[in-house]
């Protein structure tokens, strides 16, 4: 069996390997089995609906942390040409986990960044797992205002577990690196498209997370803390992480049904790992339709929407406005409809 | 001008009174840190610091307004927002319900406007006493419309932190959302060239030191408070080794260049009222106006 | 004899020390000596115009080393009221070598920053002899900042030997720091004055250097390099600082000649240390009057000024452009004359 | 494209012809620093960077104009300046007159415009051969009026650094004061939000390290090229010890934050003009003019 299977992907996986094995039979012994093989192909693609259409949150949480899961370097080689990476945030260090630098998007010239994780074992120690430490974030704010000065928009790719909390992160102020990116990006004067597209964590996520649209990957996750962390202050257990990712509410549509994000990108069935390039495709074409209805609005506009598209996130019961708050359909994460 | 600070209030203080009750005399209670037996009125007359080591005892936001504001210049805002429970998450309105029993307070912050020496400000305070000071829905609207009021009127504003619990898990992503949204109430504030002064208690950590608690022009902290991003627990599963003997408090993050004072409880007014008259007087014309104030 | 004397103050210091001796044997011994005590202090004045009035460039830099010249604190002290010491950079650290704060002249708010010395070797250690470090530098910028928000002008004391040249300063990058000062200093929208107090050490100096007016109290030294490093460069002796300083035309009356400083605000005779709160005066009077004239220009008058003041500092011969270059009677820093 | 460049220059290379006369048989040189011997010819089409371990040699300034201009765009400006000598210091004006001997340069920089894959820019060079590349009045009146030619035309501009020597002594204080006069021209090329390269080759140290040397929007360096605010003499006075094996260097440098991308000689061309097309086009005007862009 091939390695990186989810568990619910088992069964799935299961007759797929059995399809495989008749298929390879067949070449050897030269026997039809066309028709089990047919047969068998309608039922994974059964399996495959159901089980992958109905996902848990704690299902979400582990395609977003699917180690073939494409990660910010590869949607930026396959959604942008002529990238140049740039580095260091000219003050004490450059830093793996965020990455960033020039593209270019058909004609439009732009600045992307985002957390990165690594592939093998030294990558992803290099890359901190994508905990982006102080330098990290002020690399990615150097790096929009570089694209500020020459008026070219910026994206963000949002994946990481959470922002680094090492010795050396609370040194160089993590806390002051992620709040002055936080409030610079509400001043910055050209449009910023932020997609999650892996892990949304926390802090890590938000100190690259300001937009004027946010988009997320249909199995990417938003979270105010991991569910296993969430667990163990709740239950004293970790092993209860999928009940907590349940219950915090971390799916792509619950955080469009509280209007923390705009727009669910598609993946593949099962996820961004079954097919890469559609994903790009499709991250990039979601890009382009929101950066052609930014780059229309004149500055002034754009951050003044910038600012009420979160001003008005996190709606309270205020009985000296009565009504008010409670008449907004988005408020309850519960009653989320999947947006296609 | 601090003593007798505690009487000013008006209002009967439930926090404190909720508090007191727990101290076993009444008139005599332990210092925390050195174990010394304080006399009770003699340690409210010294704005709850431990006259032996210095201790600085927590206070209720309530008791904070006092601290920094003109006597009976004060005026409570926002008062009766409530969270609408957004995760419907288990037993959470129960543990609300309690807390604000034992704070008086509706949710974890206070908010409002008054006066430090003459000079107008509006002020939000969260209380470490209610869950853990932690930021919530209604309380980074508080935050936010403090800011926000402060900006339209032209006034500074005073932001005081007392939350160990940064940003609120029992409302998930629409508590993390605060981060920004309070933040961008402070780029305004800042882009509008007016005061942002942050006081930093103890506790001071998570989403809301990773936000507003980082934000202010000056930023000043309580010594001994802890100050930073990941909580012990958090820092301990992340394998941190060996952290500075004063790692996590006000003194590191000083020496770290994150703050501009380490300022004992007994100073903390007249700071602020310096800092007030260096930014009161409006700007001349030619200087304003900024598209962008960065750094 | 009393410690902190200088070479060339010592015929005065002997003649100021049988002087103090014959007053005390007066009193003791109850004869009237005053003809001779009167006749010893013409004496000692005379000397006292004829060394302190004719001082080499040396002597110069021994005055503005002098162990207890004030230092930027003693300045700020003594010519401002409510000054507020602000710490830190924001980034990484809190550098002792650089102190910085608001303060009031008058009714004025308004921002001061400079080097600081330390007195005692426990201090020295932890101002770091004066030489800032690039946390230093930031935290400058980040109080310029704070002026400029606000609409106040900034004051800045130069008094260092060098910037710091460690391996920590170059990994926080010393080069960036300075440099960043400067450019940004010349964008900044509120007036700066720059007084150099004491040593203007080369690059460590010129981080906080740009501004409208540059004063020099009137023994300091400006230079691009200490004379005892210059003379290493050229003879391989140190020793040899005493020629070296001569040919760097450090004193404040080359830098007057030089169009480098704008104004040279004098000392007591021998030296500020001589009489600190006189020199404070001295320096508070001149600020004040730059200030008054600073704050009626229009800042883009203020900014284009600043501009060109720097701009036309080092003249070049252009035989294109003949004869503009050498007409320019500043040029020489040989034909300079004092300043008062 | 990089092949052949050498022989796009029309005027002869005073530089190079006076250094092949160092090297004993000319068509074979040894390797700086692997001691390899290399075949000249070969050494020259691969842009004279050691095909066995990398080295990268010095290139005149002339030579580095070759590199980074389209053929036969350049057009030097401001060739004959002259320094006053301000401080009549001893045996300088000696000095030079050798340094022009050799270089064919008046001083220590070659600067002009042209144009990189048909974008204009504005371009200087320091010269490493000239009294260690380092800052005068003469090349800092040069880099000046390059920045501010650009500024003018809404042009970027490509400054390039082979200045070990930091600021020239020799000149004194108006040496120190080339420090804030090149970055006084890089504000307002900065304010005008216009593009400033930097690149840094072997060696680029002191006053001019820690002036225009960093101030680029985006900052380059060759492989192994000595980057540092104070050389290792002055390092050694300080009593700096223990050094990390590649103190100094692009490397540190690039670990540490200062630089964007250590790039090998061949992609230097590709980088800067891939630099140049992302700043090229005119910025839309809702986005001009700010009073400040800070950082
Ligand atoms: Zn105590
Ligand atoms: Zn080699």
């Amino acid at each position: 069996m091939p390695e990186n299977i989810l568990e619910f992907e088992q069964p799935i996986a299961q007759l797929e390997a059995q399809i495989a094995e008749i298929k390879r039979l067949t070449a050897v012994e030269g026997v039809d089995r066309g028709e089990e093989i047919a047969l068998l192909e309608a039922q994974v693609e059964q399996l495959r609906l159901k089980i992958l259409g109905d996902l848990t949150a704690w299902d979400h949480t582990q395609i977003a942390r699917h180690p073939k899961r494409p990660y910010a370097l590869d949607f930026i080689r396959l959604m942008c040409d002529d990238f140049l990476e740039l580095h260091g945030d000219r003050l004490a260090g450059d830093d793996g986990a965020m990455v960033g630098g020039i593209a270019r998007i058909g004609e439009q010239q732009l600045v992307v960044t985002g957390q990165q994780k690594g592939r093998d074992i030294h990558e992803r120690q290099r890359r901190n797992f994508g905990s982006a430490r102080p330098e990290g974030y002020r690399k990615a704010l150097r790096l929009m205002r570089l694209a500020e000065k020459f008026g070219r928009p910026v994206v963000c790719l949002v994946d990481t577990p959470a922002a680094d909390c090492s010795v050396a992160a609370e040194e160089h102020g993590i806390c002051e690196a992620i709040a002055h990116n936080m409030r610079d990006m509400f001043l910055l004067t050209v449009p910023i498209i932020v997609a999650v597209i892996g892990e949304g964590g926390s802090g890590g996520a938000i100190g690259i997370g300001v937009g004027d649209r946010i988009l997320m990957l249909e199995h990417a996750i938003y979270s105010i803390i991991p569910p296993e962390g969430c667990a163990a202050i709740l239950w004293k257990d970790p092993k209860r992480g999928p009940e907590a990712a349940d219950q915090l509410r971390l799916t792509a549509q619950h955080a469009l049904a509280f209007g923390v994000v705009d727009e669910i990108v598609p993946e593949p069935l099962g996820g961004a790992h079954r097919d890469v390039d559609a994903t790009a495709r499709a991250l990039k074409d979601a890009v382009c339709r929101h950066l052609d209805e930014l780059s229309a609005i004149p500055v002034e506009q754009l951050l003044r929407q910038r600012y009420e598209r979160f001003r008005r996130l996190g709606p309270v019961l205020d009985p000296r406005a009565a009504g008010q708050a409670a008449c907004d359909g988005r408020v309850d994460g519960d009653g989320a409809e999947p947006a296609r | 001008m601090p003593n007798g600070w505690f009487r000013r209030r008006k209002q009967p203080d439930r926090a404190a009174s909720a508090r007191a009750q727990d101290v076993p005399e009444g008139l005599w209670q332990p210092c925390t840190r050195c174990r010394e037996l304080l006399f009770t009125p003699e340690l409210e007359r010294n704005l709850k610091v431990c006259s032996r080591c210095g201790y600085h005892f927590p206070l209720s936001a309530r008791q904070r307004v006092s601290l920094l504001l003109d006597p009976d210049s004060f005026v409570e805002t926002d008062t009766d927002l409530e969270t609408l429970d957004p995760l419907h998450f288990p037993r959470y309105l129960e543990r609300l319900a309690h807390y604000r029993e034992v704070t008086g307070l509706k949710d974890a912050a206070l908010c409002g406007e008054g006066t430090v020496e003459g000079i107008p400000v509006t002020l939000a305070v969260t209380d470490a006493g209610f869950l853990m000071g932690s930021m919530n829905t209604v309380v980074g609207e508080q935050i936010t419309r403090t800011v926000e009021r402060a900006t339209d009127r032209g006034w500074a504003t005073i932001l005081v932190s007392g939350s160990g619990g940064g940003a609120r898990m029992q409302e998930g992503l629409l508590s993390l959302m605060q981060m920004p949204k309070t933040s961008a109430a402070l780029a305004r504030h800042h882009a509008a060239r007016r005061l942002a002064i942050v006081i930093l208690t103890d506790p001071s950590m998570g989403g809301v030191q990773a936000s507003w608690g980082s934000l202010g022009d000056v930023i000043l902290a309580e010594p001994g408070a802890r100050v930073a991003f990941a909580g012990p627990r958090v820092a301990q599963q992340a394998g941190v080794q060996k952290p500075p003997p004063d790692y996590q408090t006000a003194e590191f993050c000083f020496r770290h260049g994150q703050l501009d004072r380490v300022c004992p409880r007994r100073e903390l007014r007249d700071t602020v009222a310096r800092l007030l008259r260096f930014a009161a007087v409006p700007v001349r014309s030619a200087h304003r106006g900024h598209p962008v104030l960065a750094r």
